[in-house]
């Protein structure tokens, strides 16, 4: 027996499965990690445990369909594979009990996923409690602004929330469509020219996540980013009244002449640092230093970064929309002091 | 090809083992596809209709006894085309080419009545085709049915041309006929752009 | 049936000069040169949209790479799908209905043989133009799906979106005069005996991928000419200023964008349903049911497109409803696979290269089909909607579907297109190099798109945990690539030294195979009576309830062949397709080339319907 | 030529084939039809409502009467008749479907 299997292995197909086995346990052995800091499988916020409960009973159901055909393939494959001298086999035209019976299993699978899907779709679109916070979302090509009106803050490309606080967004673009997406706290939500769209969600685990843009829209698409910070309440009431302050004037000397060539360039005709300018097609530079990032998220804020950016915006963000000023050396330097000194 | 026709009408190469015909079958399912075509137009009219946010409205703009007219006249080239077809299954070629005749220039009239209507709308009211969704969805929408017209007109005069030359007759039936289904498709559509776009308030 | 040669298309091309062979290829209107002319066009855009593949997998590899710039990287993922959906994938489908159609309902050509050949050549001439963008480095930017308003004057000032446009209008007009054409040769074309219900389900197929053709492509006309009055008339459709949403875009070209999803898959399930019975020598399993679930398929398609745009904001009522209809059609769809798996089912299985690839389609579309299931249902989509996950999705339904159901297709064909059998062996390192590099490739990317790797990104940061996958993916788009090395060769060698095929080299079930390798111009010397859908397997075995096959018909004699009638070849075709991208191509350059192309088109149209009114004086009555 | 004439006439006339003096007859109640249409826009008091499903019964019925009679289809195939219905229901459900879409039917009925 065994010696007739060994005489009709196919040595080629043979080692080619060894590889394909090979590869697939080195791939394992690298592991697939769902923890990661844009999962989609690891929710935080009460509408990305809905979400993700549907997906589970989704992949589960699938999974074992998947498995169902695929091994019901590989057998019938090998055990009706022809043989020698077989004759015609019997010509069989179909089976209308089966028919009819798989076609009634597959629309009852199909109904238990629809019947929480249904819910779970009115239940996320409900009108937000009175008591939400409120964002406005903006998005531009390609950077966030976030406005808190009800705190009357502006900032960009970092949103701060509480912990466990329901928190509506309104999105609303001045350009072309883009979609607003932290994928731990839930699924995405476009946002389109002159149409207000919403996003209701409570976090439920603080920590900072990553957002990103997720329809395309133009040229830095990929570089459309933005960060999520959520808080203890505590902590969110500390940064909402630091970002209300007015802001901080530092007495460097390098900062200072910063501040002059901002109030002399075209900086202050796109931005708005209160007190000083009031631009509004790029983000309000009023407590720069005080977020992490910037430029769609796309740097960390440090002098080095920052020098190279306002020498050449276009360089480290292509299409970028802020145009090169033509600062160089101690220009930017300056002015890279100024900005940082905004906490 | 045509003698070889008469002697095996079997295999005339126009006639399909259903015993129907290739072009007539193919101008049907061109105008079902043409439906689609005005549908996804008439849809985007609907979509925008009454969210214009500047211009003049509708109202203020449509001529509906002009329109009425125009209307009428080509719910009678349609009466024409089917008299036309009437006249050469009979093999009264020249009978058949006089009312060919009759609703290309009825189909003109169409048009002429047409480009006055926007003529007017550009210079007296200000609406263009950059005023408003109003004006963008009324010119695309009617522009396209008004460029149908033409080409029906065009096709029609060429087979008026063809019958003045005695290159048209009873065999060519079949021709004149998917023509003329043609020419009342765009009959219909503008039975249906008539009312949802000019009479419906 | 060696008395026939003379009027094999091979035996006549012999006696042509260069010129001549060229001038014949450039006038023909016989159905399978066309088809011929399809395939191998739609091969050479394929390899142009695979080498784009190739390139943005390679800028993807590692994070923060700067092999390519964005604006490259955007022009290459735009520039691939619309490759390979509309210039690939489409014209291989075209391949296989000009070939194939009339063969299997046993006619002699299709119904309108001229305006066969075209819509040939204006799918040429589509492609070309929207290629020519590179040429003036205006390469189109915006993706395969344009959205509004990013396609706007304002948005994308340049060219690049006008090439995109007006190549996709001029594919389109190809493509809906080529639905006309095979939708009347279907209905009206089909050998005596053939009912509806005995044509083969490949035909059932295709016929109703021409409706879908015929019915979903006057929506993307619409949205494309709303387009082109916003770029060049100063129209407001898309202009948000005025209170034009850009979501009718979206509307307008999903209701074309769905269906299209299934004018890309049907004709490889129409395949697959041709492969397996012969392969397993068994008859399709329920094959009414598989042909209803192909009809229900296509009438659901232009009920679920808003699926596409859950994540817009349409409100709970429509995301329900499409959510809804959108998990119907996913039962007519699991119906077709339990079918295919019973038509193996108590067969004696063959395995030849043709088999392999519908194997591999079976195995790889349930995967695609299972995926979509997630994404019906809205609020998984909004998590999975623009992510790797469905690029995944839809390349396990277009690639592990189409693509192998066409190349299946191609593997069994082609002894039939060229009289030659491609090599085994190769083939079969062919099929599993590509399912080995495919699963590399694209199974990664249902991962990446979980822990939330976002498409038509150009460049990500390292400290995702994408950086590993990527990477696999890409070794897999070369394994891919090296498959198709594999095909190209196996192809050269067999051109050259390959074994000639028999009229019926797979003992096969339909009439294609009851006529010689390559077929001779007039395809039947005698119109068959058909009797059953597998009538070539009735004629050579009986009707499998007992009958016994008939007696062998008397050998078909000259005069028979002499009475035959083909149409001869025209030029106007292809003169008129060059006289409509003159006039479309104008639109780029200016107003008066489109007039006076506009003006000879009108002429050429008019020379084209003429041409056969009164061939010649004399002949009137 | 006479065998191509007979052809022509079963396949162009059909069964049923209609006469010159039912075109004449459509014709006129196509006039009346257009005539009533317009003329109800002029009739004060009519409820929207009222006004809008009546215009679309009428034009309708002009559809019908064009499409029937003047094409044939009536007497035709019924695979013409299919090639043509199918499609235009498909694009009747698709206008309906992008007008709730777009909540255009609230503007419909809309007051003076």
């Amino acid at each position: 027996m065994i010696a007739r299997i060994v005489k009709r292995l196919d040595w080629t197909r043979l080692c080619l499965l060894g590889a394909v086995l090979l590869l697939a346990s080195a791939c394992s052995a690298v592991g697939w990690n769902w923890d990661t800091p844009m999962s989609t499988v690891n929710p935080k916020s009460d509408f990305g445990k809905v979400t993700h409960e549907i997906f589970m009973l989704i992949s589960w159901w699938t999974l074992g369909i998947f498995i169902a055909v695929e091994v019901a393939l590989v057998y019938a494959c090998w055990r009706f594979r022809e043989r020698p001298g077989a004759p015609i086999p019997k010509q069989v035209h179909g089976h209308t009990v089966l028919e009819i019976s798989w076609t009634i299993a597959f629309a009852v699978i199909l109904l238990i996923f629809a019947i929480p899907t249904i819910r779970v779709i009115f239940k996320t679109q409900e009108a937000p409690a009175a008591t939400a916070l409120r964002v406005d979302v903006s998005g531009k090509q390609w950077w966030w602004e976030f406005r808190y009106p009800q705190h009357k803050i502006t900032t960009a490309n970092e949103l701060h929330l509480p912990v466990g606080q329901t928190v509506t967004f309104l999105l609303n673009a001045p350009d072309v469509i883009h979609s607003f997406w932290i994928p731990q706290l839930g699924g995405k939500r476009d946002v389109v020219p002159h149409r207000v769209n919403q996003i209701t969600l409570t976090p439920e685990v603080p920590g900072e996540y990553p957002g990103q843009c997720a329809e395309y829209c133009g040229m830095s698409h990929a570089n459309m980013r933005f960060r999520v910070i959520v808080h203890e309440p505590a902590e969110f009431e500390k940064w909402v009244r630091a970002q209300q302050a007015p802001p901080v004037e530092s007495p460097d000397a390098l900062a200072q002449q910063g501040k002059t060539l901002f109030t002399q360039s075209t900086c202050v005709g796109c931005h708005t640092i209160n007190g000083i300018s009031a631009g509004h097609i790029g983000p309000d530079l009023t407590h720069f230093a005080s977020r992490k990032t910037f430029a769609g998220s796309l740097m960390t804020t440090t002098p080095d970064t920052l020098t190279k950016w306002i020498e050449n915006p276009e360089h480290m963000k292509p299409g970028a929309l802020m145009p090169n000023l033509g600062m160089k050396g101690e220009q930017s330097k300056a002015l890279a002091a100024y900005l940082l000194s905004l906490k | 090809m045509a003698d070889h026709s008469a002697t095996h009408a079997a295999h005339d190469p126009n006639i399909g083992n259903t015993g129907l015909d290739h072009r007539k079958m193919g101008m049907w399912a061109f105008l079902g596809s043409d439906c689609m075509f005005f549908g996804s137009l008439i849809g985007t009219y609907l979509a925008y209709k009454g969210k214009s946010l500047s211009g003049p409205t509708p109202y203020e703009v449509f001529d509906i006894p002009l329109t009425s007219y125009s209307a009428a006249l080509l719910l009678a080239s349609s009466l024409t085309m089917v008299l036309a077809l009437a006249a050469l299954q009979d093999n009264r070629v020249k009978v058949a080419a006089g009312w060919l005749l009759a609703t290309a220039a009825m189909g003109l009239h169409f048009v002429l009545n047409q480009v006055y209507e926007f003529w007017t709308f550009v210079n007296h009211y200000n609406l263009t085709l950059s005023t408003s969704l109003f004006g963008s969805t009324f010119f695309v929408l009617t522009g396209f049915h008004g460029a149908h017209v033409t080409g029906g007109v065009i096709w029609l005069l060429l087979l008026v041309s063809l019958a003045w030359r005695g290159q048209l007759d009873r065999r060519d039936y079949t021709k004149v006929e998917i023509a003329g289904l043609y020419w009342h498709f765009v009959d219909i559509v503008w039975i249906a752009i008539f009312t949802i776009i000019y009479l419906i308030p | 049936m060696a008395t026939h040669a003379a009027f094999m298309p091979g035996a006549k091309v012999e006696t042509l000069t260069f010129w001549g062979v060229i001038a014949s290829w450039l006038t023909t209107v016989d159905h399978k040169r066309v088809g011929i002319l399809y395939g191998s066009s739609a091969f050479i855009f394929f390899l142009i949209g695979g080498i784009e593949a190739l390139i943005m997998r390679l800028q993807l590899a590692r994070p923060d790479n700067d092999l390519v710039s964005a604006q490259t990287f955007n022009e290459l993922f735009t520039m691939h799908g619309t490759t390979m959906v509309f210039l690939a994938i489409m014209p291989m489908s075209a391949a296989f209905f000009n070939y194939m159609i009339p063969l299997m309902i046993g006619a002699r050509d299709v119904a309108f043989p001229r305006l066969n050949a075209l819509s040939y050549w204006i799918f040429l001439s589509g492609g070309l133009l929207l290629h020519a963008s590179f040429a003036f480095k205006a390469v189109p930017d915006g993706g395969w799906f344009g959205y509004a308003n990013l396609t706007s004057a304002q948005f994308s000032p340049s060219h690049s979106i006008d090439f995109w446009m007006l190549g996709l209008q001029i594919l389109g007009i190809s493509s809906m005069l080529a639905g006309f054409n095979f939708l009347v040769t279907i209905i009206n074309m089909r050998a005596p005996g053939m009912t509806l219900m005995r044509m083969p389900v490949f035909i059932w197929m295709s016929f109703v991928t021409q409706f879908l053709i015929v019915l979903a492509f006057p929506a993307i006309t619409v949205a494309l000419i709303l387009l082109m009055f916003d770029r060049f008339f100063g129209t407001l459709f898309y202009a948000p200023a005025a209170g034009g949403d850009p979501l009718l875009w979206q509307h307008l070209f999903w209701i074309f964008g769905h269906p299209e999803v299934y004018i890309l898959i049907l004709p490889a399930m129409g395949i697959v349903s041709e492969v397996l019975p012969t392969f397993a020598r068994k008859p399709l399993f329920g094959a009414p049911v598989v042909i209803y679930s192909g009809i229900m398929i296509g009438f659901f398609g232009f009920g679920v497109w808003s699926h596409h745009m859950f994540s817009v904001g349409m409100g709970p009522v429509a995301d329900a409803a499409f959510s809804i209809t959108t998990m119907l059609i996913a039962v007519p769809t699991g119906v077709k696979i339990l079918n295919w798996l019973c038509t193996l089912w108590g067969g004696s299985i063959r395995f030849q290269t043709p088999l392999y690839f519908s194997l591999g389609f079976i195995a790889m579309f349930t995967m695609g089909g299972l995926s979509g299931v997630m994404h019906a249902s809205p609020p998984v989509d909004l998590q999975q909607t623009d992510t790797y996950f469905v690029v995944a999705h839809f390349h396990y339904v277009l690639f592990g579907g189409s693509i192998f159901g066409l190349f299946s297709g191609a593997y069994y064909w082609w002894p039939k297109i060229t009289g030659k059998l491609l090599d085994e062996r190769l083939g079969k390192v062919h099929f599993w190099l590509m399912m080995l590099g495919f699963n590399v490739t694209f199974f990664p990317q249902h991962y990446l798109g979980l822990i939330g790797m976002p498409r038509r990104i150009y460049t990500y940061a390292g400290d995702l945990g994408w950086n590993f996958w990527n990477l696999v993916s890409t070794i897999g788009a070369f394994m891919i690539a090296l498959s198709f090395l594999v095909f190209i060769g196996n192809v050269i060698k067999t051109t050259r030294a390959g074994k000639v095929a028999s009229p019926d080299p797979w003992d096969g079930r339909t009439l294609e195979w009851s006529i010689p390798s390559p077929p001779p111009i007039y395809n039947f010397a005698r119109v068959p009576q058909v009797h059953d859908r597998d009538e070539l397997w009735r004629q050579k075995h009986g009707d499998g309830h007992g009958g016994a096959p008939p007696p062998k018909p008397a050998p078909v004699t000259a005069a028979e062949i002499a009475a035959i009638h083909m149409p001869p070849p025209s030029f106007w075709p292809i003169l008129l397709a060059l006289a409509m991208v003159v006039m479309m191509s104008g639109l780029l350059i200016s107003m008066y080339q489109v007039i006076v192309g506009g003006l000879l088109t009108l002429f050429l149209m008019y020379k084209f319907a003429m041409e056969l009114h009164r061939p010649a004086a004399g002949h009137r009555h | 030529m006479a065998d191509h004439g007979t052809t022509t006439a079963t396949h162009g006339g059909g069964g049923g084939h209609a006469t010159v003096r039912t075109y004449i007859q459509v014709a006129i109640a196509l006039a009346i039809i257009t005539g009533v249409e317009v003329a109800t826009l002029y009739i004060p008091g009519i409820p929207n409502p009222v006004l809008v499903i009546s215009l679309l019964l009428m034009s309708a019925v002009k559809f019908y009467l064009v499409v029937g009679f003047f094409m044939h289809l009536k007497y035709d195939h019924q695979i013409m008749r299919a090639l043509f219905v199918g499609p235009l229901l498909i694009a009747v459900i698709i206008i309906l479907a992008v007008m709730a879409l777009f909540s255009a039917f609230l503007l419909l009925p809309r007051p003076h």
